[in-house]
């Protein structure tokens, strides 16, 4: 067999991977832009303001279920971040190599990389089923947060350990106490940080379906109480691209997911960059 | 007051740590509470090699589930792994400042979409293409190449994370005698980095095993065997998602089950992922 | 005063030919300027030390000579630098070419994770040859010049990392040898071993400059004085860029310094 | 950064304040119905659901999908006030709720639109879904492969369909299945030669209805009872039915909700 000269394989391999950098771009935008242009043009103000006409007609616009996303996110949020910031003060500031600490670190590890439906099925049995919480927002809230609770640890921990050791001691040097510390010092330190994990977290409440699909219900009515059931923008589009022929409206909600999931990471690199500028000026001695 | 506060903080958060660890323990309890009795009942041998679901007829073998997770998985990694590598190097070693700074937005931007929109897409504008090689289109290979489009930022961003890591000075010795670059990338980075680029691979791994909605939405759900990659079939996590809410009883039970036999495999790809990530950070100190 | 002895050698510079002829050098980072008009010829297989305080660009210098600099973005190279009369930096200059030719060995032992075998045949692997029985002699050959094959002839085919910082750094020669080139760049190779491994390799190199020319870069003046043939002595200007004070044979630089820094500088009042 | 802070306790609070309002639907007038159950149901229960609030601001009516088997659950556990089933009860169900016959449907034999065969007897329709018939050709139509798509195991519409056509015969492991009358009706019309069955609530000119046995799939023939595929609509609670729940059935019922059942095109039962 003929060697190819490594001139000539570096040639051949940087077109190769340049390619494969292509192609991704390709796919993406073939998926974004086939969205946008299928769907934007159904998105006007009406399609945002109106409840969807029925479950399962297709008709309609977005209003109730923009709106029972929203308070998806905000209950979900609300009980996620005591927490998980309380869980991550704990891992990064008081936790030590004991085997409590060990099953902690063990169980986050792995409930990172258990699959959404898995989670799913607990929330059915536990809040659906055990509890009578019905198909409801409270039940696809809970599953949610177990969901979440991982990865909001891990950044919110990362946050914390971000932030220099001098600072700790200085306050401690001080007089405060390890909760003062942490409160007055620690904590607003990594802020920035925290706010990232929130504003992931918010990312993916949008983005979840599989474990919405069997713990939400998907009634496209108005929720009236924490105990309605409800379907979120995701689910909205699964429900109607799989129930319905209205492809049109499916591709107008997955255009608005996919507006909001632009907008938040746009948000989150804007808010990591302020968050390393704010410690590349710690570190030079600037405030 | 200030030390009761102090004191009492430490529980406080002690207390939310440990409900992560309830969390799991009520997980793995409530799924294995719902779904042993339903193995027992069934027979583990019986439930996992058997090739009928027909729970109607008292039938319950998840083989062809199984194998329909299996196909799709292992189609998306051929597709995945050259792209996603590719990517990887593209990103740590050959990009220019302006070209990553368009590329990993469009990484990041691959994670975000969510599932339905895939699974959307793939619907719309994929199945009817790969209608026209045979077939009615919904199929493994559908599946396969959404799940790609998936895992692709997994595997891209944790394997350039890895080549990153490869020490400067393996580099530049290499560079330094007069291997060209690619040289330098395929026989020096690539072996370096390759625990972590391993654990990028089985972490995309699980994500293509643990993907629901977008399977449900292209693969079509047939219950059988498939033969090619133009065939339907079934995974596990969409067979959960399918009859759940249709479910009950003894049927209900073994979707439970089913569950169990996910969970395994995720752990078990966990496991390797955990051990092959925490060799190559230990490499590289090294 | 005089605080460093010279060691007397018989043998010297082989030649007196330029191997490398360098004029008008000068290399920024971006808008910081490194080096400044750097003019100053490398004799053929003879030990050219470059010594001066740290910051005052002798690493960067000598990353001139194999374009290792080409590694970082913002570097940009003005002046001539030329390699047996022809121009390093010219347009159809082939950069894997040059490296062939002038090898490096990096301040920390740098092998490869892979055997000490492994490590030897990669560059005539890279270079296309892919003959068992050729890369065998090579490597035998490399590892007997780089006076390392008694240690390692039975463990060729463990892991290089299991060798010590000594063995490694000599590994390192030993995979620069391999490739046969004409210079060896060794940027402050000794820095991280003790004196014993140290001194083991000042006499390798004392060996290998009869037949290679070497270009040292060095913090302990002791080493310059005991290994080198001629000696450069870089400063940094007021606005921080590295420029070439003086330069001239070894014992000459250490015992009757013409510069008021170099002087300084050898009989340790600063750096 | 105690500012900071100081929003971070009043968005706390307003999001409390919210709970509570989510939480808070209290009212002597007023109340709220689950219901839960088949997705057949679905849509008729949306449209009574409407029109019974119409009527009755202050009274919540939750409707949901999850599939026959699911809304029998429910109404047992008392998760649903009412659940929905688009089949009858089994025999073993029958003793633990109480069934209210809503209305009555039919369920459509469905091609994708394309399909020129028109006319199925009812033993060549349970040939296809056991597989026995694998290709058009063998029914009339062109020489293609027959694509059969399936709902669920649990579906009410597959328990009917299988109860009345396939008699015992089991549906084809080659089919394709999906887990609502919406999702087979897409997954029909979407791909060519293909073949599902469907409530008469869902059709449309997405997809062409076939005549069994001769008789077009209308509800003029259901109810005359010559079109032979025809199951009831049943809403169950765990026992009799008192007040809004009462009230709500009764509405159904009444003249005004069976015309709404007409409407929608399923069988009034009166």
């Amino acid at each position: 067999m003929p060697r190819i000269s490594p001139k000539t394989s570096e040639r051949l391999a940087k077109i190769l991977l340049w390619g494969a950098g292509f192609l991704t771009v390709l796919i993406l935008a073939a998926i974004v832009i086939y969205v946008l242009v299928n769907g934007v043009s159904e998105i006007n103000w009406e399609f945002l303001t109106t409840p969807p006409i029925g479950g399962l007609s297709g008709e309609g616009g977005i209003s109730t279920i923009i709106v029972t996303t929203v308070y998806l996110i905000l209950i979900t949020i609300f009980i996620l971040t005591p927490v998980g910031i309380g869980a991550a003060i704990y891992l990064s500031e008081y936790a030590q190599d004991n085997i409590l600490t060990n099953f902690i670190r063990y169980a986050v590890e792995t409930l990172a990389g258990v699959p959404s439906i898995i989670y799913g099925l607990f929330g059915y049995a536990l809040f659906v089923s055990a509890l009578y919480l019905g198909h409801s927002l409270i039940a696809g809230a809970l599953t949610l947060v177990c969901l979440l609770l991982p990865t909001m640890i891990r950044t919110t921990e990362e946050a914390l350990r971000a932030v220099p050791q001098e600072y700790r001691e200085a306050s401690l040097a001080l007089g405060a106490t390890r909760w003062q510390t942490i409160w007055h010092v620690a904590l607003p330190a990594a802020l920035p940080g925290i706010a990232t994990a929130i504003i992931l977290s918010t990312g993916r409440v949008i983005e979840e379906t599989a474990c919405l699909y069997v713990t939400l219900g998907g009634s496209a009515a108005m929720p009236r109480s924490i105990l309605s059931g409800g379907r979120t923008l995701a689910l909205h589009v699964y429900y109607l691209a799989m129930d319905t022929m209205a492809f049109d409206k499916a591709m107008a909600t997955a255009a608005v997911l996919i507006i909001i999931i632009v907008i938040i990471n746009l948000f989150t690199n804007w808010l990591s960059q302020r968050f390393r500028s704010a410690y590349t000026a710690m570190e030079e001695g600037r405030p | 007051m200030r030390r009761f506060i102090d004191r009492a903080s430490r529980y406080v958060v002690l207390l939310a740590a440990s409900i992560s660890f309830l969390i799991l323990f009520a997980i793995a309890f409530f799924i294995i509470a719902r779904g042993l009795p339903a193995i027992q009942e069934i027979g583990l041998v019986e439930f996992v090699t058997g090739t009928v679901w027909r729970p109607g007829q008292g039938q319950y073998g998840i083989l062809p589930m199984i194998v329909g997770s299996v196909a799709a998985t292992f189609g998306s990694l051929i597709l995945a792994i050259p792209m996603g590598l590719g990517c990887a190097i593209l990103l740590a070693e050959i990009a220019g400042r302006r070209a990553r700074r368009f590329l990993r937005p469009v990484v990041e931007l691959l994670v975000g979409i969510p599932s339905v929109v895939y699974g959307l897409v793939g619907m719309v504008l994929l199945v009817p293409l790969v209608r026209n090689l045979g077939g009615n289109g919904y199929s493994v290979l559908a599946a396969s190449i959404v799940l790609m489009a998936m895992i692709l930022p997994t595997i891209t961003s944790i394997s350039e994370d890895a080549i990153r890591a490869v020490p400067r000075a393996y580099r530049e010795a290499s560079l330094a005698m007069g291997a060209t670059q690619w040289q330098t990338i395929r026989h020096v980075l690539l072996p370096a980095a390759r625990s972590g680029i391993g654990a990028s691979i089985v972490l995309g791994m699980g994500r293509a095993v643990g993907e629901t909605m977008a399977m449900i939405m292209v693969i079509g759900n047939s219950i059988k065997f498939p033969t090619s990659p133009l065939d339907s079939a079934r995974t596990l996590t969409g067979n959960i998602a399918l009859e759940i809410n249709y479910a009950s009883g003894l049927h209900e039970d073994a979707l439970f089950a089913t569950g169990i036999i996910l969970l395994v495999f995720i752990i078990i790809l966990n496991t390797i992922s955990f051990f092959a990530l925490r060799r190559s950070r230990a490499q590289n100190i090294a | 005063m005089k605080l460093i002895e010279v060691t007397n050698r018989d043998n010297g510079p082989a030649s007196n030919a330029t191997k490398i002829k360098v004029r008008g050098l000068n290399l920024y980072y971006g808008v910081f300027q490194a080096l400044r008009d750097i003019n100053l010829d490398i004799i053929e297989k003879s030990i050219t030390a470059i010594i001066g305080p740290s910051g005052c660009g002798k690493s960067s210098f000598l990353r001139v000579f194999n374009r290792m600099n080409d590694l970082i973005p913002s570097a940009k190279t003005e002046g001539m630098i030329e390699l047996d009369g022809e121009s390093i930096y010219a347009r159809g200059c082939d950069v894997v070419e040059l490296r062939k030719r002038v090898g490096m060995v990096f301040q920390k032992p740098n092998p490869f994770p892979m055997s000490v075998f492994d490590n030897v045949a990669f560059g005539p692997r890279r270079h296309g040859n892919h003959n068992k029985s050729e890369l065998e002699e090579i490597v035998e050959r490399s590892l007997i010049r780089a006076a390392l094959w008694d240690e390692t002839k039975d463990k060729l085919h463990q892991s290089a990392l299991s060798l010590s910082g000594g063995q490694q750094q000599r590994l390192c020669i030993a995979r620069v040898l391999a490739v046969q080139p004409e210079v060896i760049l060794m940027d402050e190779p000794c820095s991280a071993l003790d004196p014993i491994a140290t001194m083991k390799i000042e006499d390798l190199m004392r060996n290998l400059a009869q037949e290679y020319t070497i270009v040292i870069v060095t913090h302990n003046m002791q080493q310059a004085a005991r290994v080198s043939d001629r000696t450069a002595f870089f400063f940094m200007s007021e606005d921080r860029a590295g420029i070439l004070v003086e330069e001239g044979p070894t014992t000459e630089i250490f015992t009757n310094p013409k510069d008021k820094r170099t002087e300084d500088y050898v009989t340790g009042r600063f750096g | 950064m105690r500012k900071v802070f100081a929003k971070w306790s009043t968005g706390i609070l307003s999001l409390v304040a919210l709970a509570i309002a989510l939480t808070g639907c209290g009212g002597a007038l007023s109340g709220t119905i689950t219901e839960s159950g088949s997705t057949t149901v679905q849509p008729l229960a949306e449209k009574l659901a409407a029109a019974f609030t119409e009527e009755n601001p202050d009274v919540e009516i939750i409707v949901q999908g999850g599939g026959s088997g699911q809304g029998f659950k429910d109404a047992v556990d008392g998760i649903s006030d009412i659940g929905a089933l688009s089949r009858e009860l089994k025999t073993e169900e029958a003793g633990q709720v109480v069934k209210h016959v809503i209305a009555r449907d039919g369920i459509a034999i469905v091609v994708h639109p394309s399909t020129t065969v028109s006319n199925l007897t009812k033993e060549q329709v349970r040939d296809i879904f056991a597989g026995n018939i694998t290709n058009w050709n063998e029914v009339g139509g062109p020489n293609q492969e027959i694509v059969v798509i399936s709902r669920e195991e649990g579906s009410g519409t597959r328990g009917a369909f299988e109860e009345m056509v396939m008699e015992g015969d089991l549906i084809t492991t080659e089919a394709l299945f999906y887990n609502s009358n919406g999702a087979l009706k897409t997954a029909v019309a979407g791909a060519p030669y293909s073949i599902g069955f469907l409530s008469f609530g869902y059709l449309d000119s997405s997809v062409k209805a076939l005549s069994i046995n001769g008789t077009p799939a209308t509800v003029e023939n259901a109810k005359s009872g010559v079109y032979p595929i025809v199951r009831p609509l049943l809403f169950v609670t765990k026992s009799e039915p008192e007040g809004l729940v009462k009230e709500f059935i009764d509405f159904c019922l009444s003249e005004e909700g069976q015309a709404i059942v007409e409407e929608e095109g399923y069988l009034s039962v009166t």
